[in-house]
């Protein structure tokens, strides 16, 4: 079905004023909530910069699941791996570039160890068992990578620069206030959804993955064996969680709890859709904007930190209304 | 064209096994259930275009037609499992709203699959269980403590189970986890599941696809006493046009979602159009 | 000694007696039945009504004191039932097998001139309308199960319950009809006329007394002191012998509870459900039970292969002693308790024996290895001998004194004689009147002074005071030479072997022994997958040399056991073939209790029986046969005749009675 | 091989459909109930009562309640540790403002109180399925905690966040919550609780309520089409699911641990109990149970191996090196049987029903 363009260059504008006109209106009312048009953008922006990277760890989940039907919960874990990897192996010594390569090459190879030792076994197993197999895979990572390279928060520095900027300083009194890292971290992972979508349009294997997405039997005309299109697909969402987890963790340190923000990915999961990386992408950037929305406007009417369910009950309530997600279609059940 | 040699062997068929057949013609008046200038389309792809017909209380009707006729998904518009977007249906007197399929297998609808939808995790008997789920009534309260009324009520139930299975002929499996079973088995556990509901209309969708002629056979037995036994009315969609010949009573044939011919066996035989449609000619 | 309390002797019918178990245990089981999933259960006092409803309704719809009754069907309690409603009208009960062709059906209800039929399904309604033609005196049909005859309209069909809601209609105009229709019965009335499916020719119908049947079941319930907590599995056909007498007739006897199976097919899966105290079966079932289990454990892991071999043989060495009381070192005796925990409970409970008191076989001779087999692991399995005439017991093995190559002394109060030429007679409480409206065959098997002849050859063992059955009298033979010729006794031993499954053995005035073979189609064809040897049929598998060579080793070694019996070592079998096909009931072959006809085996295979003696090591043989639906057609093959070695007879030794 | 079942024949509806209806194992399990409820009292330590057998027992609860909605139902919930938190608090909130009410009687209300909270979040299933539906029941997770957490009101305005147990006694002297309730009446209390719930528990599995869980778990469609509304039966599954792992939640935080913050049912407890449904065996009442033991045992005995081989490692490698084990051995069991220990002890016990047969 062809998506329509219209909705897309419509909707979301005519959401975001009507929050803000919405906002304007409970301020005006009541005098505890502090709204301008120019801060309200400055949270908007800096959400939806948040949402990027939301998108990034999103982006690792769809990857596996669109290509073998696996909900990866070890993501997280894998990023953090990787990060942690990155950190040790710069410990050494290296420059960051070439850490950077090297824990690419560790990434591929623990994907190809993946492979072997837990898929290959549970092939034709039910999703469930697959899906707990990730989450014995999830403990084995975050402790194996701790471990190796110890469970002290690292600092992990590649010269991004953290000053924040202000934009926009004649149409806002004073301003938007915009964090540089973010904005680099954004681009970057524009960057890698590029390359991303040139390696799954123009590339053999990358059409490879797209048929096997559809159907397992296809994949196989294609003549790529399945155990060699997992590995590959595991090495691709490795190395998306090698850049995840360079620049999460670059803003906020390495440690243990960078394994926790595949927890934040799954709202966006469900509402961009398992299977969509542009879903994966839009999804990160609503729940990424509406979470800060919420947490900076709302948390005065219904308490702090917020943050930790609000984004699952915004994607639930979007379910509830669509099913099949922001990029799904319509599901026609047959018997 | 897959059908073409099916549609050809009828008419050896025939003379050769007089075992199952429906010799005499019967007379139904009462109509069960009639369907009124249906239209279905999926997204733009028409399924159904305008079509209508009766089932009567007592008879055996059938549905053929090629594949992608629509054969299954007016089976899906009866039991309320698709809406049509136009049309009306009439059940026992009462034109009917939208309704979810429970609400259809409350008023006395049951129904089989062309591809076997049985519980796999369950047994035989607690599949045929299932179809008594309708029935009964003690809450969960009382399930929860189980002796009392609600194991009295079970064992009712497990009674009337047991006489379809003994029916059906299934003693043998009736513990049997269902995964297990062949498929024939698998086909005649589904129907004693149906019949565990005590349907007035029962749709058979394919009853006896991928059987061998003994399994068939056997099918063809069981779907005539149930019709003879439990005076349930049946309507079923079969490719094999020998059983359906022989079994059915009136016969109705769909082609592209059209409705193309109706009336008894014979005459549907010989119908111009059925014989162009199956044949291919001018396709 | 007697523990078993006998009904008072005044009881002199079955009728009566089922009134009396009314009486003294009229809440305790009489029949079970396992239908719609479940073990269903009648008491004495269930059983009474329906058999009084059901001979009223027979009454009503006009049966007459004396008139025959053909009852046709499996194991049914209702068909059972019938036939104590027949008896207790004065009638006649003339079980019939449900599997036997239309011909020999209807030339047994034409001769009983049955007026009345009790059948069981649609199936037997339909052969007996096709029969009826040919039945002048058939009038009514009842049917037990209505199942598919919604639409027969004939008039003269009945449903069961249909006939029984008459009887009761009946009984209330004719409030003490069944209680004065009871007490009208005689021991001297005839009780049931058994047709035999004899070796030869046409059945007999072989008459017998309502005292004598009783009498003769009081007898062997003192013998093995059966009482009404017992239980059995009717799951041989109705009509034999065995049945009637073991299940029915004991069981009104003693009072015991009678289950019947859910159907043919399910029968193992009933024994192993009920367990019954008492059970018979022919060595047929004991011999094949015991293929399946070395088939089976064939299968199983290595450690509980050997453990399983370790115990089987600490059985053969001490189980048996063990069973019979006699002495034992205590080490072994706790050696056979683990054992009995481990595999013989196991086992037992897996076959379905772990309740079996008694159980009994019959009929043919008995492997000693595997009678032995089964004593050991402490099933209590004894030999009787007996005959429809006799209404089945002649002699059976007390608790305690077993021997595998005899079948016990008389019972109390049986005679037995033994004639010039070797043949058995016998004069006991049950045996029959005679048979039905044949003089002259009845005249031929009565001495003048009363006793039965029973054409079997045997004598007494002078060691135990047994009884030894060698061989149908007229099937003893002479070899050319003169020695003895007891094909039946090689036929056994062969048959012992896993891969044998039937064997016929020729020699009586031949100048050696030669035999056909016919090969166990589950043993071979389990052992050719294992070896993952190719075959399309039962006829390709009989052909294939490595069989050849496994069952010429099998003749070898049985010639060598021949040769240690100076008497019987003439009959080693020098040459044998492998049939292409198996002997079979539908063609005459063998009658319907899978007995060998010989007669008939010898005209089929004239051919090939000569080309076992012409010295060709091939011969081409095409043989008429007939299928499932009744249709016939030919079965055509080249045949391999192959030599075996035999044995220098050895001096006689002194043999072992309880070897 | 211990089997006996010939002339164990059914002789109506009601023995055949008995829970064992295999004598043998009606002894069996009649054997270890009176060996855990007269024997085990008076042999065990505290440290086995306190650390492994009241653990056990309240993760088996919680299991049960998981494995009906999931096993059964086919449902799977990420919110069992909010679940259990609800437990733990509506006990607490009840038991505060009611302490004169027996405290079985709180268990049961929280339970109740916990089952309506999963009716509300139990509501997306009847649209959203799978996975979809696994995350969705997070937002029930994190949701609750934060409730927990933010308002002090469910604390009673304990500055810590933290929630103690009162003395609560079962009957006359017999307390089993607070410091006066000894190891053994807490152990003896769970145990006898537990064998009624999960008596129940498979009361319910056995009736028309369980065939139409399963029916929606093994084709939902064709369970539509059989006559059972899919709301019903879900919305039904999450109740008495929640009602489970509720009063799990309160045996936890008043039996077990005496005193719990809402932090202790984290997202971590939801997957524990999911790992001991899935390792224990989905569908299976008996697998709750074994589920619970090995994963209740697993981290003792991993904790303990070092020591008991003479190594000395430091406590956070040994934590690091218990993730790693755990992890993997996970993993290696889902590979030798995907089933479940259910599923291996049903296929042993058909191994010693056939005995000495192979099959």
């Amino acid at each position: 079905m062809p998506m329509r363009i219209l909705p897309w260059l419509i909707i979301p504008p005519a959401a975001i004023i009507g929050l803000g006109l919405l906002l304007q209106g409970i301020s005006a009312i009541d005098s505890q909530l502090y709204f301008t048009w120019g801060y309200f953008l400055e949270v908007l922006i800096a959400g939806t910069l948040q949402g990027v990277m939301y998108s990034l760890v999103a982006l690792g989940f769809v990857l596996i699941f669109k290509a073998s039907s696996i909900f990866n919960f070890a993501q997280g874990s894998m990023v953090l791996f990787a990060a942690l990897t990155m950190v040790g192996l710069m410990g050494w010594g290296l420059h960051w570039t070439l850490a950077f390569l090297a824990t690419a090459g560790v990434m591929v190879l623990l994907a190809m160890a993946i492979e072997r030792a837990v898929l290959r076994p549970l092939v034709n197993q039910p999703h469930i068992i697959l899906f707990m197999a990730t989450i014995g895979i999830f403990y084995f990572l975050d402790g194996f990578g701790q471990t190796l390279w110890g469970s002290d928060v690292k600092q992990l520095d590649i010269g991004i620069p953290r000053t924040p900027i202000f934009i926009f300083e004649e149409t806002f009194e004073g301003g938007i206030l915009v964090n540089q890292f973010d904005v680099i971290a954004a681009l970057v992972g524009g960057a890698l959804v590029a390359i991303l979508a040139i390696f799954f349009q123009k590339t053999r294997i990358g059409r490879a993955l797209r048929a096997v997405a559809d159907d397992h039997q296809a994949a196989l005309s294609v003549g790529i064996p399945l155990k060699t299109i997992w590995a590959i697909v595991w090495s691709v969402a490795g190395i998306v969680a090698l850049v995840t987890g360079v620049m999460w963790g670059s803003k906020m340190g390495v440690q243990f709890t960078l394994a926790l923000i595949a927890l934040k990915a799954l709202p966006v999961l469900i509402l961009g859709g398992l299977t969509s990386i542009p879903g994966a992408i839009v999804g990160g950037l609503i729940i990424g904007a509406g979470e800060q929305i919420a947490e900076v406007f709302l948390s005065t009417y219904i308490g702090s930190a917020i943050q930790d369910w609000f984004a699952y009950v915004l994607a639930m309530l979007f379910l509830l209304i669509r099913p099949q997600g922001l990029f799904g279609e319509k599901i026609i059940e047959r018997v | 064209m897959s059908a073409v040699a099916t549609a050809a062997a009828p008419n050896q068929n025939q003379q050769e096994d007089g075992g199952v057949t429906q010799n005499t013609a019967r007379v139904f008046d009462e109509v069960l259930l009639e369907v009124k200038d249906i239209s279905l389309a999926f997204g733009g792809v028409k399924a159904l275009t305008n079509i209508s017909f009766d089932i009567r209380k007592g008879e055996i009707r059938a549905i053929i037609g090629p594949n992608g006729a629509g054969k299954t998904s007016m089976l899906n518009v009866i039991n309320g499992f698709y809406h049509p977007q136009d049309g009306t249906i009439t059940y026992k007197g009462q034109v009917r709203r939208k309704m979810r399929p429970h609400n259809a297998a409350k008023q006395g609808i049951a129904r089989t699959f062309q591809n076997v939808a049985l519980f796999k995790g369950m047994s035989t008997l607690d599949n045929i269980m299932t179809g008594r789920l309708l029935k009964m009534r003690t809450n969960m309260l009382l399930q929860a403590i189980y002796w009392g009324p609600n194991q009295r009520e079970e064992i009712r139930h497990r009674e009337y189970c047991e006489q379809i299975i003994d029916f059906l002929e299934i003693q043998a499996i009736r513990k049997t986890p269902v995964g297990r079973l062949p498929y024939g088995l698998q086909k005649r556990v589904e129907l004693a599941r149906a019949l565990a509901m005590e349907p007035e209309l029962l749709l058979l969708d394919e009853p006896m696809a991928g059987m061998n002629v003994e399994e068939k056979e056997d099918m063809c037995r069981f779907v005539l006493d149930v019709n003879e036994e439990f005076g349930t009315t049946i309507a079923l969609i079969e490719h094999d046009m020998g059983v359906v010949m022989d079994i059915s009573d009136r016969v109705v044939v769909l082609d592209y979602g059209r409705k193309l011919a109706d009336g008894p066996p014979d005459e549907v035989r010989r119908d111009e159009e059925v014989i162009r449609a199956y044949l291919g000619v001018g396709h | 000694m007697s523990t078993t309390n006998l009904p008072p002797e005044s009881l002199d019918t079955f009728p009566k007696l089922l009134a009396h178990h009314v009486e003294v245990r009229g809440d305790r089981p009489a029949m079970r039945e396992k239908d719609y999933g479940i073990w269903q259960t009648s008491t004495w006092k269930e059983v009474a009504a329906e058999v009084r409803d059901f001979a009223c309704g027979l009454a009503a719809l006009g049966l007459q004191r004396g008139e025959r009754v053909a009852i046709v069907g499996d194991n049914r309690p209702r068909l059972y039932w019938a036939m104590t409603a027949a008896q207790a009208l004065g009638c006649v009960p003339v079980p019939l097998y449900q599997d036997s062709v239309a011909e020999e059906m209807a030339f047994v209800l034409d001769h009983a001139e049955a007026r009345f039929a009790v059948v069981e399904d649609q199936e037997q309604v339909d052969k007996l309308l096709d029969l009826k033609e040919r039945c002048r005196t058939l009038e009514t049909i009842i049917y037990d199960d209505p199942r598919g005859l919604r639409n027969y309209d004939q008039p003269f069909l009945h449903d069961y319950e249909a006939v029984q809601k008459e009887g009761q209609t009946f009984l209330k105009s004719h409030p003490d009809f069944y209680e004065q229709a009871v007490a009208a019965g005689r021991g001297s009335d005839i009780s049931v006329i058994l047709y035999t499916s004899g070796t030869t020719g046409r059945s007999k119908g072989v008459v017998l007394t309502a005292a004598g049947c009783i009498n003769a079941a009081r007898d062997t319930v003192a013998f093995d002191h059966l009482n009404d907590r017992d239980q059995v599995l009717a799951y041989l056909p109705p009509a034999w012998v065995g049945d009637h007498y073991l299940n029915y007739a004991q069981g009104l006897v003693a009072g015991f509870c009678m289950a019947c199976p859910e159907s043919a097919d399910t029968v193992e899966q009933d024994l192993r459900e009920i367990g019954p105290t008492f059970y018979f079966a022919p060595p047929r079932v004991f011999e094949n039970l015991l293929t399946r289990v070395m088939i089976r454990m064939e299968d199983a892991g290595r450690m509980k292969r050997a453990l399983f071999h370790h115990f089987i043989a600490l059985a053969k060495r001490h189980g048996e002693k063990i069973l019979n009381g006699e002495k034992v070192p205590l080490p072994a005796r706790l050696h056979y308790a683990l054992g009995e925990l481990l595999i013989y409970g196991p086992l037992k409970n897996v076959l379905g024996f772990s309740n079996i008191r008694v159980a009994y076989t019959a009929g043919e001779a008995i492997g000693p290895d595997l009678f032995s087999f089964y004593r050991s692991i402490g099933l209590n399995l004894k030999q009787l001998y007996g005959q429809t005439e006799a209404f089945l017991y002649v002699t059976a093995q007390p608790d305690g004194a077993i021997f595998a190559d005899t079948v016990g002394p008389a019972i109390p109060n049986v005679d037995i004689r033994i004639e010039e030429g070797g043949e058995v007679l016998f004069k006991s409480p049950g045996q029959f009147q005679g048979y039905y409206k044949d003089d002259e065959n009845t005249a031929e098997a009565l001495t003048p002074d009363g006793y039965v002849r029973t054409g079997d050859a045997g004598f007494f063992d002078e060691a135990t005071g047994h009884l030894k059955i060698i061989d149908r009298a007229k099937d003893v033979g002479r070899m050319q030479d003169g020695s003895l010729f007891a094909p039946k006794y090689v036929e056994n031993k062969l048959k012992f072997f896993p891969f044998i499954k039937e064997a016929v053995v020729f020699g009586h005035e031949r100048p050696f022994a030669t035999a056909f073979i016919n090969i166990d189609m589950e043993a071979v064809g389990n052992w050719a997958e294992r070896n993952s040897i190719q075959y399309g049929s039962y006829q390709e598998l009989a052909a294939l040399p490595q069989i050849y060579a496994v069952i010429g080793e099998n003749v070898e070694q049985v010639n060598r056991d021949l040769a240690q019996d100076s008497k019987l070592a003439g009959s080693q079998v020098r040459r044998f073939l492998v049939l292409h096909k198996e002997l079979d009931a539908d063609d005459g072959e063998l009658t319907r209790t899978r007995k060998v006809r010989r007669r008939i085996v010898n005209e089929r295979y004239a051919e090939l029986i000569a080309a076992l003696y012409d010295g060709r090591t091939e011969v081409h043989a095409s043989v008429e046969v007939t299928f499932e639906d009744g249709r016939k057609g030919r079965l055509d093959g080249d045949l391999t005749i192959a030599d075996v070695e035999t044995f220098p007879p050895v001096q006689p030794a002194i043999r072992q009675a309880a070897e | 091989m211990f089997y006996r079942e010939a002339g164990q024949y059914k002789s109506d509806y009601a023995s055949d459909q008995a829970i064992f209806p295999i004598r043998q194992d009606r002894i069996g399990v009649l054997l270890i109930f009176l060996f855990a409820l007269l024997v085990i009292p008076f042999i065990a330590t505290n440290y086995l009562l306190n650390s492994i057998l009241v653990p056990f027992l309240v993760f088996s609860i919680a299991a049960i309640g998981l494995n009906i909605l999931t096993g059964y139902c086919g449902q799977v919930s990420l919110g069992t540790g909010g679940f259990m938190a609800c437990g733990a608090f509506f006990t607490f909130k009840l038991t505060t403002w009611m302490p004169e009410v027996n405290i079985l009687l709180i268990f049961l209300m929280a339970g109740f109180g916990t089952a309506l909270v999963g009716i509300a979040f139990g509501i997306p299933s009847l649209r959203i399925k799978g996975f979809y539906l696994a995350i969705a029941t997070l937002a029930a997770q994190f949701f609750l905690i934060w409730m927990f957490t933010q308002n002090p009101w469910w604390t009673n305005y304990n500055p810590a966040g933290v929630i103690t147990a009162p003395p609560r006694a079962l009957f006359g002297n017999f307390y089993i919550t607070g410091i006066e309730a000894t190891p053994v009446n807490k152990y003896l209390f769970l145990l006898c609780f537990t064998a009624a719930l999960a008596l129940v528990a498979k009361n319910l599995v056995r009736s028309a309520l369980g065939r139409a869980w399963m029916a929606i778990r093994d084709m939902d469609i064709a369970a539509e089409i059989i006559g059972i509304r899919p709301m019903a039966a879900k919305l039904s599954a999450f109740a008495v699911s929640s009602f489970f792992i509720g009063i799990s939640g309160a045996a936890w935080a008043f039996m077990y641990t005496a005193s719990v913050e809402a932090l202790a049912f984290e997202v971590t407890r939801s997957f524990q109990v999911l790992f001991m449904i899935i390792i224990g065996g989905l569908g299976s009442i008996l697998g709750s149970f074994l589920g619970a033991a090995f994963i209740v045992l697993l981290p003792i005995a991993l904790s303990n191996l070092p020591a008991m081989v003479g190594l000395r490692l430091p406590v956070d490698l040994i934590a690091h090196l218990e993730f790693m084990i755990f992890g993997a051995l996970i993993v290696f069991f889902l590979i030798v049987e995907p089933n479940g220990l259910a599923r291996l002890w049903q296929i042993g016990k058909e191994k010693l029903r056939r005995w000495p047969f192979p099959y």
